[in-house]
């Protein structure tokens, strides 16, 4: 299997033809936008929480490579749903995963598909690209609950 | 200067051991000259033997490994005067990079000579460091960034630039060769700009005194600024030439050791030119590595040097112009630029692109090559761009145009959504 | 980090390639260490192979050569990071030498902290390359550069330092060990006086860490400046550490590619420590040979390597001392200093001697080692100096002494006029 | 013959240990101090002019190496009563000999001391050392001018 292949498999290729709540809302308790400073590439990400802390709703435009909107795409489908704390935890495992050198995170059955970007840690460069959804929406989580504080 | 020695590639080639490197089973393909250089193994002996050999600490020692090393690190200077034409040896000034030159005039000459209301005129193609530091000073003494206009295909529009250069511009900052369209600009006209309205023009020369010949006389720039990184020199050392009698105004950049003639407890007497701008214990073996590196390029011949990078940036945008959803960048005519090719591909963005064509060996730059409001006016978040130089050969551009088709094929290339 | 290896002169002397060196028919006897130290073959190999195998701009670039180079490059900042024992590895930054590591916090901080009647405590043993910026600055800023005394053999009087450091203090800037008197300076204590008044406190660290185990931490200083090139590393790779916070708050200093976050036509945003004081190209193939440079002293161990230069200092201010008409300078007890020994023999101009010892092979450094004011302080010119490193030897002490007779004898030893 | 001979040699060495014109004048034409930066040292050179134009006395306090001192002290003695336009030739045929690689330069009977001094050259760093002195000079012949142009 060629390092090709092994980055961009199918899962990925999926994600960045077809990407999951690509778009934008409205009332968004919070809308952040992230930047990678090495390579320039931009994300807007848009969250809607509910009262009790759940995310209702998020969406994400993003122009960047395969890996940085195949990340989005499927944070978004693990994300949405889940209560702000259950997030949290996944983006810990998630970044644990890619900045672990031998990481032992195993991902439950519905989030499975996370682990197909354990392949881009072989590109140092790239782990960024796939960090950025994430941590964008970490900021998104903190502006929103900020939001809902006052 | 120039050599009648015939430009023979593989002669060159042989010279650059790194050109044996073998990636993910391929051999490489370097086309990220415009990035930084590989360097000729007379460039890495030079560093060797000096570490082998005279390794000392320049300038005050009186003992032999120190006088060898002085006079082989100043020798580099007159090495680096006869390269770009200037005219005397103490305007050469060394420092780490292209960044650091042109840090050094903002600072020096910036602030002496930038007033509330004046007016510092940029190209939108420069590189951030021939931009950043002007926004600073800029914003510092409240003066204003004026940008040139481009024409569709890069060039800067010397109709409004006869505008935009007036009687409020101080200086004009203008790279000699876009690293991102390989556009190579009209800089003495700009020159005639500038000096008809009592301005100075520093030119960023990162780009354009690797592949073009190049005398700062004939430009008739007063500054310019320069990285040996770039041109088959190592890391570590940049170059500024300016005007003496701009420099001889201009107020040390960094304190310290060497740049100073006495020191007191309460005053310090400053060194002449061109040590008053050198600080410290200078990047001595990089420095001497640099004169070899220069002396490589005689050799060679800059006119050769050019004519070969025609020839294949030719062949690379005839062969790229075959490819379906392509965009390039900047002039299409090769005489008008330099070997620097920006594209991208509908579809497939830089990063995806780099990365496929990593792994079939091909080494190319993709992103913003620090021209973040350049990819903004291009509605782009970054181009590919393969850049050439004396070693590469029409062989390796047809691998990068197989890599391009291999890279299409793993993406599924789709129109862009 | 210390190592257990035994302390083996002779086989270290066999890794440095240099000291094969012939002069004038002798075996060079290198004694200018504290001007630069030589190189040993691990580290000039690290540069022959980034530039054979790897050579590519870091950062940016998503190709292979340039993934294994930004690696390598930033791998560096772990080891320095241990090395000096701080906290974080994004404290560690990459400059040219100390002189440039001092500027820029003089630049950066020193704009933003120094106020009209400030004060800044130096000693009167600071090279010039920690004087002239605080110099600069002070006269810029119409602050006050405040002067500690020192003692007769050359140590700080720590008495009336703390009537010096006062509430006005802003900064003391003092260096670990001097250059000229070998004197180990209690940069702990001076960390209290000035922290209790609310100063910080920068420690030149260029002649401190190469000889003396250092932790940063352990010094209680807010700012660390250090050169490699004094400590087997290659020219032009100096560090700046300073603590985060501090770090954080302090403008760019240079600006330019890579230290950028975005870049707009009137606006920048800047990036995270430490590039955010890295601007353009770094000195790439030396900073990674400066991380093998700190893995050999890491594995000779620091502690080895002052026991070793504690006897060779010992035994050579012994010899010295021999001499009729000789003045030594500093502290004669040689665990309270480093193995800088300065002296003048009454009669022979130190250049004239470093001129005869250079003849005789012994390369040592005749003149006012870019410390003018102490030199007028101790009312001569300059002095002679010899300084050691890991690799010289007992022996080669007594080849000085045999060329200091040498050189009175050609001289005609004559009282001073 | 050692290059320890070579460069200190007799002549030098007589003028080191016995300089000609040590000291200084009271009512100098001119007193100008000269500097070498690569070493700090420091040199304080009297000059005084007839009203015609001649070197009527020059005096030298110098605290410098025995290059230094004997390039001042040979120096003295090549100007002492000379004209100033002829003193300008001498520093220039010095100059000459000391910055040109191979140079020609012969010194008539009474300056033929002046070339012991060649033998500087070898080392690069002390023709600053030799210089120091003639630079001075030229600077002390500028400024005594421009004070009997008042
Ligand atoms: C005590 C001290 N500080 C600063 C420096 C300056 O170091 P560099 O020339 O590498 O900047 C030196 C060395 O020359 C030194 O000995
Ligand atoms: C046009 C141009 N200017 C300036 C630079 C900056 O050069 P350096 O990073 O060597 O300072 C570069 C290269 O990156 C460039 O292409």
């Amino acid at each position: 299997m060629s390092l090709a292949d092994d980055l961009y498999r199918e899962t990925i290729l999926d994600h960045y033809h077809n990407p999951r709540n690509n778009g934008s809302i409205e009332n968004a308790s919070a809308t952040v936008e992230g930047v990678n400073p090495l390579c320039g590439d931009e994300l807007t990400l848009y969250l809607k929480l509910t009262p009790t802390g759940l995310i209702e709703d998020v969406k994400l435009t993003a122009h960047g490579c395969s890996i940085n909107t195949a990340s989005g795409s499927m944070m978004s489908e693990a994300i949405l749903g889940q209560s702000v704390e259950r997030a949290q935890e996944i983006i810990e495992d998630f970044k644990t995963m890619m900045l672990t050198k031998e990481d032992e995170t195993v991902f439950e059955d519905e989030l499975e598909e996370l682990e197909a970007l354990r392949g881009v840690k072989k590109y140092p460069v790239r782990i960024k690209c796939a960090l950025l959804p994430w941590n964008t929406l970490l900021e998104g989580i903190e502006t929103a609950r900020q939001a809902q504080a006052k | 200067m120039s050599s009648s020695v015939e430009f023979d590639v593989e002669k060159i080639r042989r010279d650059f051991p790194i050109l044996d490197r073998v990636i993910e089973g391929k051999r490489l393909v370097y086309l990220d000259n415009a990035a930084t250089s590989q360097k000729p193994s007379q460039v890495i002996k030079a560093i060797t033997n000096y570490y082998e050999q005279y390794n000392a600490n320049v300038h005050r020692g009186i003992h032999t490994l120190s006088e060898e090393a002085t006079v082989a690190y100043e020798a580099v200077r007159e090495t680096v005067r006869e390269f770009i034409g200037a005219e005397e040896t103490c305007e050469i000034i060394f420092t780490r990079n292209t960044t650091e030159a042109i840090n050094l005039v903002a600072y020096s000459w910036g602030k002496q000579n930038v007033l509330p209301g004046d007016e510092i005129v940029l190209s939108p193609m420069e590189h951030h460091s021939n931009l950043v530091p002007w926004q600073q000073l800029a914003a510092e003494r409240e003066a204003k960034l004026v940008y040139l206009d481009l024409t569709e295909d890069g060039q800067i529009n010397m109709e409004t630039a006869a505008q935009l250069i007036g009687p409020k511009t101080r200086l004009v900052a203008i790279t000699q060769m876009s690293n991102v369209f390989g556009t190579i600009n009209p800089v003495k006209e700009l020159a005639h700009l500038a000096h008809k309205n009592n301005a100075i023009i520093l030119v960023d020369g990162a780009q354009g005194i690797p592949h073009l010949k190049t005398s700062v006389a004939d430009l008739e720039c007063d500054f310019y600024a320069f990285s040996l990184h770039k041109m088959l020199g190592p890391t570590g050392v940049g170059i500024l030439w300016g005007k003496k009698t701009l420099l001889e105004a201009m107020p040390p950049f960094m304190f310290g050791g060497d740049m100073i003639s006495s020191v007191h407890r309460d005053k310090t007497k400053f060194n002449e030119l061109p040590w008053k701008f050198e600080a410290g214990t200078p990047n001595v073996a990089d420095v001497i590595a640099s004169g070899v590196a220069v002396d490589y390029l005689n050799n060679v011949g800059m006119d050769n040097v050019r004519a070969h990078e025609i020839a294949i940036t030719r062949y690379a945008i005839e062969k790229l112009s075959e490819i379906k959803d392509i965009v390039i960048y900047g002039p299409l005519d090769a005489t008008k630029r330099g070997g620097v090719v920006s594209f991208n591909i509908n579809g497939l963005h830089p990063h995806d692109l780099g990365q496929i064509l990593s792994d079939n060996g091909v080494a190319i730059r993709a992103g913003h090559h620090c021209c973040q409001p350049l990819m903004k006016d291009l509605k782009v978040m970054g181009t590919a761009r393969a850049s050439f130089y004396i070693y590469n050969t029409l062989e390796e551009v047809d691998l990068l145009l197989a890599a391009l088709k291999e890279a299409e094929k793993v993406m599924g290339h789709v129109a862009c959504r």
